[in-house]
């Protein structure tokens, strides 16, 4: 069984690739065929990652299923996976959101085989990602998911027309792109300074993790992967791209990056932000906990006054993107499991949300709030789904949400009381503009136009039951996450009170 | 006659060399500067060859070689100019601007 | 009476947690089997809450037998902190218990009749109300705070699912959307209060809280600043001023919901977190002052506007909110007791109301105005009977319910907070006094008018509730003085710190009597005899009669800040990011890059000599930099 | 004097010579023979060398080649890239230029050039290999029948070489007069016994000799000529100079500045810094500006010499693997960018990259390979470019360049924009006729095999860089 388990790993990240690679040779023609078998390989990924989840062993605690192989020696990178505590969460939302999107894309005729190419190779990257412990690896990952996010978006996304001004698909997967590598440029110089400081000549995070580093290089360096990820993870001044990209994205790649992408630039913050510098974490708190606070109001306010559905559910996860910040900053174990708890359940929410309003757009082709009214008579199903995700993302109790934003504020409360009120009443703003989408698009009189539209097929129902299935589940019962996420996040904090 | 006046001699002739280069509009012209800085080259190496510390011909043997080079060069220089003549009917470096920017 | 629970942890009383538990799995089948089971698995819900009045009986017998008990199960644990969710079973709860689960079964039964053949889902309508029934009983039972607060949230939910259950009509979306915002407003408080409170004391749990702040380990400043945001929950939930404009547009939903609701439950639960949390309230003055204003002054507005307003449902929801009012001037006056029993006594009176509108709009072909009403009690005797048994309880007349809980109430705000407050309670209640007989002579007596001939009784499943809920709004004020041997009072089985026994303070009693029957007499000449004509009143007060009816302009107040500056607010950061953050920050970076490098592209002149003369100069360039770097290298 | 180590230079004058003399007898459509025929001598050098001359460590003329792991890897490189540019430009000869025998002829002549230039142990034969090299260049770069460009690109391609060239001499000479000597090991001698501060005039032969390399390199100052005659030339000549002549130019420069003026490192560094700073930015930025596909590429490949200078400044042995797997890694990269580039003009005879309009749709094999290029060329991952670079900028950083890597890394962001318009208009824009494009299968093949090169440097780079370590031992001891 143990082989099986040093492999597990591997083939996370090994299976998506060789079949992105392979599905590229594959005929264009079999639409149905190309479909069936991503769907096939995206469950057996999907197994693997529950695999995982309960091979997980959160008593033991640290760094399991490793597994080293001998990549470049000269200059000391090793292609070492392992997970812990923190990844393993992130391991089983990929796989969830992955498996959903790949059911919710069903109905894209456009060259399908290349959309599904790139999909796996989006997926490779961020399993990557999760799983990989060694620097270089790390940022091997996190720019192969970056990568495929051009075409995706430029090619099968959906350009938008607001009258006053225009946002063309092509301009949101540019300004996504140079974004998010402008981030990994800062994160890119911030590795090496740790490679070059750290003096063994190795990229290994288990290595790294003894050196210490000299008070003021953690002081330089550590703002440089606090914004460097910050910007894939939507941090306050450095989140233009994620709504424009989002609306832009088609409906199952918005789903995989507001729910997973952003997730990674968080977990990049963590692992090798605050787990290596965890001084210059220590002295950068104040700082990231006031700008998640002003992501957390200002993403609630200006999803307030958005007129586009997508455009309000990208500004939402720039809001809870906040929660996951301000979480962070705290530095005490409710505080950053709380974050890391809200990175899992806002991840599958915003999933859950894009997957909504993508039929909603699919079926109606428009997404202007003031047009859509009172759909609920005519797409029952997707209603009750919006109106279950609405209420997690305002924090209703019995859903995941609630658990995580309560634990984030509880930290948050322990050292900075006004920052947390304001937490609080972002919550509030984000249930203003939730309820007020909900009782604008969902009730009401049917406005006639809207007759012909039909509900979710049953394949887009069942995929988007799953995520509700998991917002309940992690709502009513977290323990097993919240074992795991301490066990990942008390070593952390031991290296953070151990200065 | 010490070494150092080579030196200059070679210096001065290189550098009106380089004026003709950057002067002349006439491509011949330009190729005839060239031949003149390689002249400059020759002067240097046979002066340091003849008055440096421990007198030995590399200096002397470096010169023939440059001036073989600069004649294989002059003649295939002569013949690009000549396409050039043919294309354009003249050889003037200022029209040969068609790429740029 | 909650100090004293230390230890006594008596197993038998464990099983309380059957009963939301129960509830909340019906909730489940219902959602899941709901449409395989005959009437979309309505009677599973009616089960689950009969169930539940079982399990208070027998809880009931326990607890009068060997006391109550705390009782908890570990959630989930988050570093050093562990997380659980129980039950507390003493008076209040056991109280508590009783009330809810009886009210949530007469109900349904009632709902049984009503929701027959209006639109929306049947079974859907059955399933939010055993979810609603699940969380108010958890958030009765809750030991803690994380569970309390948890079923606050829940039951705020199911108002809103259930006030918005005609989704397909623009009012009732609006108005759930209006009273789900407007409580979470509230909730926002609590949460800020909840958290103030574990930052000092590191639990949620309740009696380790009142023993930590007994202590003095909380800072009389930040216990204060608790309480009172506790309270803002408290007042958002129960509809206390200024937090009150939700529960009128409520009436939107079904009529049972209102009754459950809107009446007897949700309402109350803002008053009943008061009463739990009251060791903590009690020991900070400025706390209990603010509680005692705020509801006075709500009882009054509210009872005033009771007076004009024409829509019978309207009428009943604000002389709800001014009962509330009442309840909250009782805690604040230190009349733990009084609140408790005026509670459950308005709870009993206010469902019954409720039905009865219910059931007269069911007899009359859906007629909400009461102008239109008059003289049903020909063509519906019971309604009209049960009807009026509720006026005239919640109106104060003598032997009934509302008679002794009022007098409690006015008895606990004389000692406690001195004559004005008691003054301006007896203008209130001789408002209430005078609405109640308005709507008696207007509604149930008076003359049958032409178009309501042929207005049938409902049936038996609707009337049955309505004299049950009758018969206790008779006989529940009997509770209050100790007539059966080895129980003396209401007041000294549950009681604060120190059983009150049942004393009649003979002067408040006389005045008491005499403004209720004065308030019927008013009525009577204003509405039935027509002595003095009710016209000229409103003429004389117009301009108080136009502000009354328009709210006090409140509801338009709330609107324009909404408006003007919330939403315009939201609009002016939607279009300062756009504009600032994005097209200036992120494309005006980009494109001075590009500028820049179209402007290096006309350096490429395309001319050889000057691609020589470029060579030269940096050869030049590069040799003088060498030269002056040199002496320092 | 084992003149048998001079076997491959040898056999490949005879290739040389061979298809030069079989052109004469070879009827005008039995032409095809040719390519084939050098194919055949390259890759028979290849084995010959690669067999014969494995972990030998001496040199010829006393000193004058030297015989050695780095001389051998560069050798072996020259001659897969010949055998690459031979290959690529089969379809585009036939199809655009007139007299292929004298073509390959000379193009086997350059690869022999390049060969000499990376085992020349002193400054005279670097000199003599690097004019054979850049002679046969000039002429392949006039090569082009139709249109005023090809005698323009000649004409500036030969003047300003010549007036590089002769910089250089100027350096030589000012060094040899100097030092005494030309030989690489003498003068490192020589210059261990100057010491600190360098003597004027050797400090003036020094910056000739970097401005003369500079210019073969193109780097900023004196690289106003390269985006010209790249759009000039033929398009595998422009492959063949922007990969192979820059190689060999580092192979001459890792190996000069190594073994000839390391000691003198500290005073030399400064200038190399300051000129890839300046080459990578400027390279980059104006390159953003372009219409042509081929200019494009030209400043592009300008901005990954300054990527490559960076790794000299520092030189390392780190840093020498860096270069020599970076040169690996772009040279492949940039010959699939211009193999695409080649079949798009061998089918619509279109260079301007708004012309790459719906290449998706008309050819999906082309378009892939082009953006597995392009993306390689931006150092995202998988592809070669993102392990070269990486490997490159750590080594640079571990010479305490930190900065400069920031400034490299910063640029490689802003050439992702420009590659990125590429791929917009080859994805994104429609094309006005989208009639399939009619690519051979040979050329799909050649497309085929370099995009596996690429993919395979970047995700399995091994065995590549324990020959380049073995190479870097070879200089820096």
């Amino acid at each position: 069984m143990d082989t099986f388990d040093s492999y597990v790993l591997m083939a996370l990240v090994a299976i998506p690739f060789v079949w992105g690679v392979l599905l590229a040779f594959l005929p264009r023609e079999r639409l149905q065929h190309i479909r069936l078998t991503s769907a096939a390989v995206a469950l057996v990924v999907l197994g693997l990652t529950a695999y995982v989840f309960l091979a997980y062993d959160s008593s033991l605690g640290g760094y399991q299923l490793i597994r080293e192989f001998q990549w470049l020696d000269s200059l000391g990178v090793t292609l070492s996976l392992g997970v812990d505590g923190i990844s393993v969460p992130m391991v089983l939302l990929t796989g969830v959101v992955m498996f959903t999107g790949v059911l919710i894309s069903w109905n894209i005729e456009y060259r399908a085989k290349e959309f599904f190419v790139l999909f796996f190779l989006l997926v490779a990257g961020v399993f990557g990602v999760f799983v990989s412990l060694d620097l270089f690896f790390f940022f091997f990952f996190y720019e192969m998911a970056v990568m495929p996010m051009y075409l995706l978006i430029g090619v099968w996304g959906s350009s938008s027309d607001f009258g006053s001004f225009l946002r063309p698909k092509e301009y949101g997967a540019m300004k996504l792109m140079l974004y998010l590598v402008a981030g990994s440029v800062l994160v890119w110089v911030a590795l090496i300074a740790v490679f070059v400081e750290g003096g063994m000549g190795t990229f290994s995070l288990l290595a790294l993790e003894d050196v210490t580093f000299s008070e003021n290089f953690q002081r330089i360096f550590f703002p440089l992967f606090m914004i460097g990820f910050g910007v894939l993870a939507g941090l306050w001044p450095f989140h233009s791209w994620s709504p424009d990209g989002h609306v832009a994205a088609p409906t199952s790649v918005s789903m995989l990056h507001a729910g997973v992408l952003m997730k990674l630039g968080a977990y990049g913050i963590i692992r090798i932000g605050i787990d290596l510098l965890p001084q210059g974490a220590e002295d950068w708190m104040p700082v990231l906990i006031i700008l998640g606070a002003v992501n957390v109001i200002y993403g609630a306010v200006s999803a307030m006054g958005q007129r586009d559905l997508k455009y309000v559910v990208g500004y939402s996860s720039v809001s809870h993107m906040g929660y996951v910040f301000m979480g962070f900053a705290t530095l005490n174990s409710i505080g950053m499991s709380g974050a890391v708890l809200q990175m899992f359940s806002h991840g599958i929410m915003t999933a859950l949300m894009f997957a909504l309003v993508g039929v909603i757009y699919s079926r109606t082709h428009v997404r202007d709030i003031g047009v859509l009214e009172g759909l609920t008579k005519r797409i029952g199903l997707t209603a009750a789904f919006f109106v279950v995700a609405g209420l997690t993302s305002l924090g209703l109790p019995g859903l995941s949400g609630f658990v995580a934003e309560l634990m984030v504020f509880i930290g948050v409360f322990r050292d900075y009381p006004v920052l947390g009120m304001l937490g609080i009443i972002g919550a509030a703003i984000t249930a203003v503009y939730i309820l007020r989408l909900l009782a604008k698009v969902f009730f009401g009189p049917l406005d006639p136009r809207w007759e012909h539209v039909t509900d979710a097929t049953r394949l887009e129902g069942f995929s988007m039951a799953i995520l509700v299935a998991f917002l309940l589940v992690v709502g009513l019962y977290p323990r097993p996450w919240m074992d795991m996420i301490n066990s990942g996040v008390a070593p952390i904090l031991q290296r953070v009170a151990g200065l | 006659m010490s070494l150092i006046h080579f030196q200059v001699l070679s210096a001065a002739l290189f550098s009106i060399g380089v004026y003709g280069v950057l002067a002349r509009r006439s491509a011949v012209m330009v190729l005839l500067a060239l031949e003149l800085m390689l002249n400059a080259v020759n002067v240097n190496l046979i002066a340091f060859a003849a008055y440096g510390e421990q007198v030995q011909a590399t200096g002397q043997v470096i010169a023939i070689f440059v001036i073989t080079v600069a004649a294989a060069e002059v003649g295939l220089a002569m013949a690009i100019i000549l396409r050039l003549f043919r294309d354009r009917a003249s050889v003037d470096v200022d029209e040969v601007d068609l790429m740029k920017w | 009476m909650l100090f004293q629970i230390e230890t006594v942890t008596n197993s038998g009383v464990q099983w309380a947690w059957l009963a939301p538990t129960l509830s909340a799995s019906a909730f489940c089948a219902i959602v899941v089997l709901g449409r395989f089971l005959p009437k979309q698995g309505a009677f599973l819900s009616l089960l689950a809450i009969m169930a539940g009045f079982g399990v208070f009986w027998y809880v009931l017998s326990e607890f009068l037998s060997s006391g109550g008990g705390i009782f908890s199960v570990d959630w989930f644990t988050v570093g050093e902190s562990t997380f659980s969710w129980g039950i507390i079973v003493d008076e209040l709860s056991v109280v508590m218990l009783g009330l809810v689960t009886f009210v949530a079964l007469m109900v349904q039964m009632y709902s049984l009749g009503y929701m027959k053949n209006q639109e929306g889902s049947f079974g859907w309508y059955f399933a939010v109300h055993s979810l609603f029934a699940a969380a108010m009983l958890t958030l009765v039972l809750a030991d803690n705070f994380l569970l309390m607060y948890i079923a606050w949230e829940l039951v705020g939910a199911c108002s809103y699912l259930l006030i918005g259950f005609w989704y397909h009509r623009r009012s009732a979306a609006e108005a759930a959307k209006k009273a789900f915002i407007t409580t979470r407003i509230g909730d926002v408080g609590l949460l800020i209060g909840i958290l103030l409170l574990f930052n000092e004391t590191g639990t949620f749990d309740i009696t380790t809280i009142f023993h930590i702040a007994e202590q003095g380990g909380i800072g009389s400043g930040t216990l204060t600043a608790a309480v009172l945001l506790i309270f803002l929950g408290a007042m958002g939930k129960s509809a206390q001023f200024p937090l009150h404009v939700w529960l009128p547009d409520a009436m939107e939903g079904p009529t049972p919901v209102s009754a459950l609701i809107h009446a007897a439950t949700m309402v109350v639960a803002g008053v009943f977190l008061v009463a739990r949390v009251f060791p903590l309230f009690v020991m900070s003055d400025t706390a209990m002052l603010v509680v005692a204003l705020i509801g006075l002054i709500t009882a009054l507005i509210t009872a005033a506007m009771a007076l004009v307003m024409t829509d019978l449902k309207r009428v009943l929801a604000y002389s709800t909110i001014s009962h509330l009012g009442f309840m909250m001037l009782a805690l604040g006056s230190f009349g733990f007791t009084a609140a408790i029993f005026h509670l459950v006594a308005h709870a009993f009176a206010k469902a019954l109301l409720f039905l009865g509108a219910g059931s007269i709009a069911h007899g009359t072909g859906d007629k909400r105005d009461i102008r239109e009403m008059g003289g049903l009690w020909k063509r519906m005797p019971v309604t009209s009977i049960t009807f009026g048994i509720g006026l005239l309880a919640l109106g104060g007349i003598p032997p009934l319910s509302g008679f002794f809980s009022k007098d409690e109430i006015l008895v606990a705000v004389l000692d406690g907070r001195g004559p004005l407050f008691f003054v301006l309670t007896l203008v209130a209640a001789l408002m209430s006094a005078l609405y109640m007989a308005r709507l008696l002579f207007l509604v149930v007596l008076g003359n049958l008018k032409t178009e309501n001939e042929h207005a049938h009784e409902s049936p038996w499943v609707m009337t049955v509730p309505l004299i049950a809920l009758a018969v206790l709004a008779l006989g529940a004020g009997l509770l209050a003085p100790g007539l059966i041997p080895g129980y003396d009072g209401f007041g000294n089985w549950l009681f604060f710190e120190e059983p009150e026994a049942y004393h009649i303070n003979f002067l408040v009693m006389v005045i008491s009597v005499v403004l209720s029957i004065g308030g019927f007499a008013i009525g009577w000449a204003l509405y039935s005899r027509k002595l003095l004509s009710a016209d000229r009143i409103r003429e004389r007060f117009s301009g108080l009669h136009r502000v009354l009816v328009n709210k006090y302009y409140l509801d338009d107040l709330y609107q324009w800040v909404i408006n003007r500056v919330v939403l315009a607010f939201a609009r002016f950061m939607a279009l300062f990011d756009r504009i600032v953050v994005n097209d200036v920050g992120v494309n005006g970076t980009g494109r001075s890059v590009f500028l820049s490098a179209w402007r290096l592209r006309y350096l490429e002149t395309g001319k050889v000599y000057n691609y020589a003369l470029v060579m030269v100069v940096g050869v030049v360039a590069v040799a003088l930099i060498w030269w002056l770097a040199l002496p320092y290298a | 004097m084992n003149y048998l180590l001079f076997a491959p230079e040898f056999t490949l004058t005879a290739v040389a010579f061979a298809v030069l003399g079989v052109d004469l007898f070879l009827p005008r459509d039995k032409k095809g023979y040719l390519p084939a025929l050098s194919v055949v001598g390259l890759i028979g050098v290849f084995v010959l060398s690669l067999r014969y001359l494995w972990g030998r460590d001496t040199d010829l003329y006393d000193g004058l080649f030297l015989i050695d792991n780095f001389s051998l890897f560069f050798k072996a490189f020259f001659l897969v890239l010949g055998v690459m540019v031979v290959l690529s430009s089969v379809d585009y000869v036939k199809k655009h230029l007139s007299r292929p025998g004298e073509y390959y002829g000379i193009l086997i002549f350059s690869i022999l050039a390049m060969m000499l230039m990376a085992a020349s142990g002193e400054l005279l034969t670097a000199y003599i290999s690097l004019e054979l090299l850049s002679f046969s260049l000039y002429v392949l770069v006039s090569y082009g029948r139709h249109g005023l460009k090809p005698s323009e690109a000649g004409v500036k391609y030969i003047l300003l070489g010549a007036f590089a060239s002769a910089l250089l001499l100027y350096g030589i000479s000012q060094v040899y007069g100097m030092l005494g000597t030309t030989r690489f090991d003498e003068i490192h001698a020589a210059l261990l016994l100057e010491g600190t501060p360098l003597n004027p005039a050797v400090l003036v032969g020094l910056v000739l000799i970097i401005a003369g390399l500079g210019f073969k390199v193109a780097v900023v100052p004196f690289h106003m000529w390269a985006p010209d005659v790249y759009e000039g030339a033929p398009t595998p000549v422009t492959a063949y100079l922007a990969v192979g002549s820059k190689a060999a130019a580092f192979a001459l420069i890792l190996r000069l500045f190594s073994q000839a003026f390391m000691p003198a490192f500290d005073d030399w560094q400064i200038i190399l810094v300051i000129l890839a700073a300046l080459t990578m930015t400027v390279g980059n930025l104006v390159a953003m500006a372009q219409q042509n596909i081929k200019r494009m590429l030209a400043y592009s490949s300008i901005g990954q010499v300054g990527y490559l200078l960076m790794g000299v400044a520092a030189l390392s042995p780190l840093a020498s693997n860096g270069v020599i797997l970076h040169l690996v890694g772009y040279g492949g990269t940039n010959l699939l960018a211009f193999m695409c580039v080649i079949v798009f003009y061998n089918a619509t005879n279109k260079e301007e990259i708004a012309d790459f309009a719906g290449l998706a749709d008309r050819s999906p094999f082309v378009a892939m390979a082009m953006s597995a290029a392009l993306l390689s060329l931006a150092g995202l991952p998988f592809f070669a470019g993102f392990t070269t670079k990486f490997y490159l900028f750590t080594a640079a950083a571990d010479g305490g360049l930190l900065w400069l890597v920031g400034l490299a890394i910063t640029n490689s962001l802003i050439s992702l924009y420009y590659y990125m318009m590429v791929m917009k208009q080859m994805y994104m824009v429609p094309a006005d006729d989208n009639t399939p494009l009619n690519v051979s299968m040979f050329s799909c093949g050649v497309l085929g095999m370099l995009l596996a090169g690429v993919i395979i440097i970047g995700v399995y780079p091994g065995p590549l860089v324990n020959a380049i370590q073995a190479a870097t031992k070879a200089i820096l001891p």
